[in-house]
């Protein structure tokens, strides 16, 4: 490093590229999830439809530290974590829509986002039902002698859920490599979180004797850190790793929420918390950023999102002869 | 009479439920602060108060294992689950708990409880939240089994599920909650479990419907009495645990020949359970094979090409009956 | 009470006729047993037979402390729950026997007595299923204004499944006067417990901000105290407790166990923890009982049990018309 | 060939299939210090080490999840639930994951997971221990649903189903475990799913059964052909999903006359199934409507008369046979 620059090497542990990558992701969730908001008002996307805003820091901030080998599984609330790991946004968007260029092929929609590719093993619609298989995930790679690690999300509602026992108590008698990160945005749809546990998330996570630590999940940085610090302890074979991460969502649980449940002045407070806003002014003191370049991811992002919705706008519909492809595998035989 | 929608009819049910009698409460997934995730619930906590209107954390087993406990102490709960979709994680109470106690305790025990929750497809919410399960839950004697289509039958038959002793299985089909209708407005005003009805006359053909598939059913009927000259009797079954096969076969022995409808896949379905039963009851009487219009036998799809693909639709139903002559 | 006697007046808490209560109760679940067993080898039982020997100081010392309008509500391994809750003895092998004049009409055998006329609200052969029950009846408890108790009863390797999560949750976030009794008598069939569970079953119970306390399940009067401590923070409107008493079944799982996940030896040790034996000694140390009094006690259950036989022997068996009663309820249209 | 029980048959496929993937490994409850709880799995925790036979807590949902999961990562595992009865607590698991992630992925994911559970009345265990629920898993697509009846099928069907890219639900009758039988000692030994057997060839009426009622079928074919003249023709379909209807359809052809017989209840159950498709595929060919010989529409007794009520029995096969001529 030369010693003539006038800027830090890193921001919180953060190097330069790395600020450059988590703003660039936040930015992007954040439009995209606003765009399909507004593509969903016009009818181009139904069903059921869950948007992240408010929770980016959480996707970016540990998604960014798996390794392409590892496994990423969440719940219905998805498109942060997949666009995060590194889903074509164009696919996503057309799988929105419901299309053939879909990364489920218009068969799953909004809640149900595959790409095994890219070690995207799905959106799960059913409350609490993926972190089971996060723990088969988990004694697979132990058996098979490999150390990837899955990185299994899910919501405060969620903890209420006898499969949230079971599954951190195999996974703790299994010593999994899972790391079990709830994202804890104060409400499961209506319900505020102290009415779906009758303790701490994450006191009841530490008693199954799993690693287990809060972070504030409107921080890129500080959930960055929480998740290597969660993946090093996996990958060294130490079994599972909890974190519970405060934060909160901007708009309804879905497009249909009318919100009866909160008022509006809360909302505006957490907003003052918001995690791009606060990446950027960090990265602005820094010196790594001025406005010019924040206008240019926002330009960026943009681009991206709309070329996300004219892709999916220009993807055609699945063939109705396709509607039973797919119920089974072919024979494996092996 | 008043004219209103499914959604309103079933609140109107619930609340002069709660008014009637004390030991009626209820219990659920977001039932309260956030009004019923299909607005049945609206307003029920502000005026019945947080222990009548219990909002409840996301734990099918353990809220209908509760209702099933207090109902054994002399409550009335009624559970509701948001969706038939999460049932299945309820499915040991509903099964093991609500149905057989009574049984195995030989007659001691009762479980007055009712379970709701909304059902069907047709909203593109894909695979997992789209199970048509009435026929499913048929199958286990000692439930009752209530799928009403319109929303005078949705408040009599669920003021009469509170009237029960037993657990009354209340699916509601979500394209059925803004439908309109004349619904009496009298409190006493009930509907009897088993006694389905005849919702259009006709001579050539019974259409048997329930739940959502009632509405196809009057429509291919129309589209046939229109366009084809056949006149259609339309069937629809209101419970199909008790089942009314006496209107059905009376209906049959006077068409000669019947198409069962349902949203369900077929295979293995109550569409099966029907046509049997026409064959065993009327099969002198039959002048072609009972035909079953259901939904087609795939995980539903998002897409709404191929949801609607997925879907039994009047058209088939017209070309079953067309094929029948 | 007069100075002149020279025995004490209590046993560590317990009135003379408590103890002499206690120990008829335990000596005659424990030849109850025996005999169900015998009768079992000569087929007059069937099906599963789940016997509780070893484990007679649990059912005695928790059960006795409820009041009548309270509720018992157990697992299938329920001789000695009800039995100690004072259901007839004939009455209850009648049923394992499948009679007519069994507790449940013989339809519901070992694994499912009820006596709701007695607060005995059943055996329950799905693993866990009955905890949320014991929430309900907690719950009706709460909203009738009533102040009744349910004692819930279950094995170590209960602890597992998802409704003990959901069930131990919804008791303390509603309150519920619910006693939350684990029997742990170190095995769920061949599973020793902690293959069952990550971490001890009463750690785990406090994390979800319940009362909780451990107690020798192989001595009546510990767990008679704790579970009085239990009954009267309930009464008083405090919510649930938790307590988990270390017990051993001295029998295989059922009677078809062929024991292959433990040794004799350990059972032998286990055995030196008598209940009986323990009473039996701290009664006679006490001047409460001499071998005759035991011996008195002993025969009188040897007739019980003797007449138990007699009873069940003699009941016809359910007309086959009665196939189809009771599957419904009638109507109650209040 | 080699003469074997039922429980040893099985027991050599699992241990075969070990020895030949090393993908494969199982996982259940007391599969292996117990022994099993009807010794299918004895000594193979011996064998192949604590890293492939996994003793599990006490907890469905989560172990057929687990399995799953192992599934979608390349492992082959096999979950046994112990008893059917227990699956209620595992079926969101198996009905909303295994089921439909390869359809919802579109092809992206498969799961091949052998679920393995003994079936069925007839051990006087009550209510909740005795279901019988072919029928009702054979309803979800994505499934496939196996029920042998003989050891040879038993080993067969089992081996393959360690060959198959789906999740296939492997139901054990318990009144089968100790049935003998020879058995092929080929290490290849496949049998192919969805292809019925004729067990018993007859001209005058086609008896239909799986799992354990083919063996009321065939004793009910003796009494028949002793006691009536009357010549039964016997299948056994070994597979519900796939169904091989075609043997079913060509017996009927000949025959003219259908009896489905199997354990569970009959409302609501697959025999309607049965019976419908082989209304809708011979109608023309049938002298008799379908006949169910089912088990009674009842929790089931405890007492041993009223168990065997409940249950079907030969002589109700040969009532219902007669019954129809
Ligand atoms: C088993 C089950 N029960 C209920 C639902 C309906 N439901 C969907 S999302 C949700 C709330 C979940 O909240 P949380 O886990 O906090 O996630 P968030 O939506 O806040 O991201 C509920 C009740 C469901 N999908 N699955
Ligand atoms: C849901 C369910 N899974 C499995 C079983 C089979 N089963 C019956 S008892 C038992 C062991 C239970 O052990 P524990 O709770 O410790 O009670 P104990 O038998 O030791 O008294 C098992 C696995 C069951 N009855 N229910
Ligand atoms: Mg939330
Ligand atoms: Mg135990």
């Amino acid at each position: 490093m030369s010693t003539e620059t006038q800027t830090p090497t890193t921001l919180r542990g953060l190097t330069r590229e790395q600020a450059d990558h988590f703003l660039h992701q936040m930015v992007l969730i954040r439009r995209f999830e606003e765009k399909s908001g507004e593509m969903y008002t016009k009818g181009k996307i139904r069903g059921f439809l869950h948007l992240y805003t408010g929770q980016e820091a959480c996707a970016v901030g540990a998604v960014n530290v798996l390794e392409e080998r590892d496994k990423v599984i969440t719940h219905y609330r998805d498109h942060g974590h997949a666009l995060a790991r590194g889903l074509d946004p164009n696919r996503i968007m057309a799988e929105l829509y419901g299309r053939v260029d879909g990364v489920s092929g218009g068969r799953g929609g909004s809640m149900h986002l595959y790409d095994v590719e890219k070690g995207f093993l799905g959106g799960y619609a059913i409350v609490t039902a993926h972190l089971p298989l996060a723990v088969g995930l988990g004694l697979a790679s132990n058996l098979q002698n490999e150390d990837f690690v899955t990185l299994c999300i899910f919501g405060d509602g969620s903890v209420g859920e006898g499969e949230f026992h079971e599954a951190l108590n195999l996974a703790a008698l299994w010593d999994t490599p899972v790391i079990f990160f709830c994202e804890n945005n104060l409400y499961g749809m209506g319900v505020p979180f102290q009415q779906s546990l009758s303790t701490e998330i994450s006191t009841l996570a530490e008693a199954y004797g799993i690693t287990t630590e809060n972070v504030d999940g409107m921080d890129v940085v500080d959930v960055y850190h929480a998740a290597k610090r969660a993946v090093e302890h996996c990958r060294a074979g130490s079994g599972p790793y909890f974190i519970e991460a405060l934060t909160y969502r901007y708009r309804g649980h879905s497009m249909a929420d009318p919100e009866l449940y909160r008022l509006k002045e809360e909302v505006d407070e957490h907003r003052k918390r918001d995690a791009i806003q606060r990446l950027r002014s960090e990265m602005v003191e820094a010196g790594w950023l001025d406005d010019a370049g924040y206008q240019a991811v926002v330009d960026r992002v943009e681009r991206e999102v709309d070329e996300a919705v004219a892709f999916a706008d220009a993807s055609p519909e699945p063939a109705l002869e396709s509607l039973f492809d797919n119920i089974l595998a072919e024979d494996a035989r092996g | 009479m008043v004219e209103m929608r499914m959604r309103d009819a079933l609140r109107e049910a619930l609340r002069e439920e709660l008014l009637r009698d004390e030991r009626v409460f209820l219990l659920g997934e977001d039932i309260g602060l956030y009004g019923g995730s299909y607005t049945v619930t609206k307003g029920l906590l502000d005026e019945f108060g947080a222990k009548r209107v219990i909002d409840t954390p996301i734990a099918e087993s353990g809220i209908v294992g509760a209702g099933i406990g207090a109902a054994m102490a002399g409550m009335r709960p009624m559970v509701e689950l948001m969706t038939i979709n999460f049932s299945f994680l309820a499915m040991d109470q509903i099964v093991n708990n609500a149905a057989k106690l009574h049984y195995m305790s030989n007659g001691q025990i009762n479980i007055p409880l009712v379970i709701r929750m909304a059902s069907g497809g047709g909203s593109q919410l894909a695979a997992t939240h789209s199970h048509s399960l009435e026929g499913m839950y048929a199958h286990f004697p000692g439930l009752r089994i209530v799928c009403p289509s319109n929303p005078a039958d949705g408040k009599g038959l669920l003021k009469r599920a509170f009237r029960d002793d037993n657990t009354v299985i209340f699916i509601e089909h979500t394209a059925n909650y803004s439908l309109k209708g004349e619904v009496p407005d009298d409190e006493d005003y009930l509907v009897e479990f088993g006694k389905a009805t005849v919702v259009r006359e006709g001579t050539d053909v019974t259409l048997i419907g329930y739940s959502g598939s009632v509405h196809q059913a009057t429509r291919a009927a129309t589209m046939l009495a229109e366009q084809e000259d056949v006149d259609a009797e339309v069937i629809d079954l209101r419970t199909l645990r008790p089942l009314d096969m006496d209107t059905v076969i009376a209906s049959v022995k006077k068409t000669n020949r019947a198409v069962v409808v349902e949203d369900d896949w077929k295979f293995g379905g109550f569409g099966g359970e029907l046509s049997a039963q026409i064959m065993e009851q009327a099969f002198d009487w039959l002048d072609a094979p009972v035909a079953r219009v259901s939904g087609k036998d795939v995980p539903m799809p998002y897409n709404r090409n191929l949801e609607f693909a997925a879907l039994p639709s009047e058209e088939d139903v017209v070309d079953a009956v067309l094929s029948m002559f």
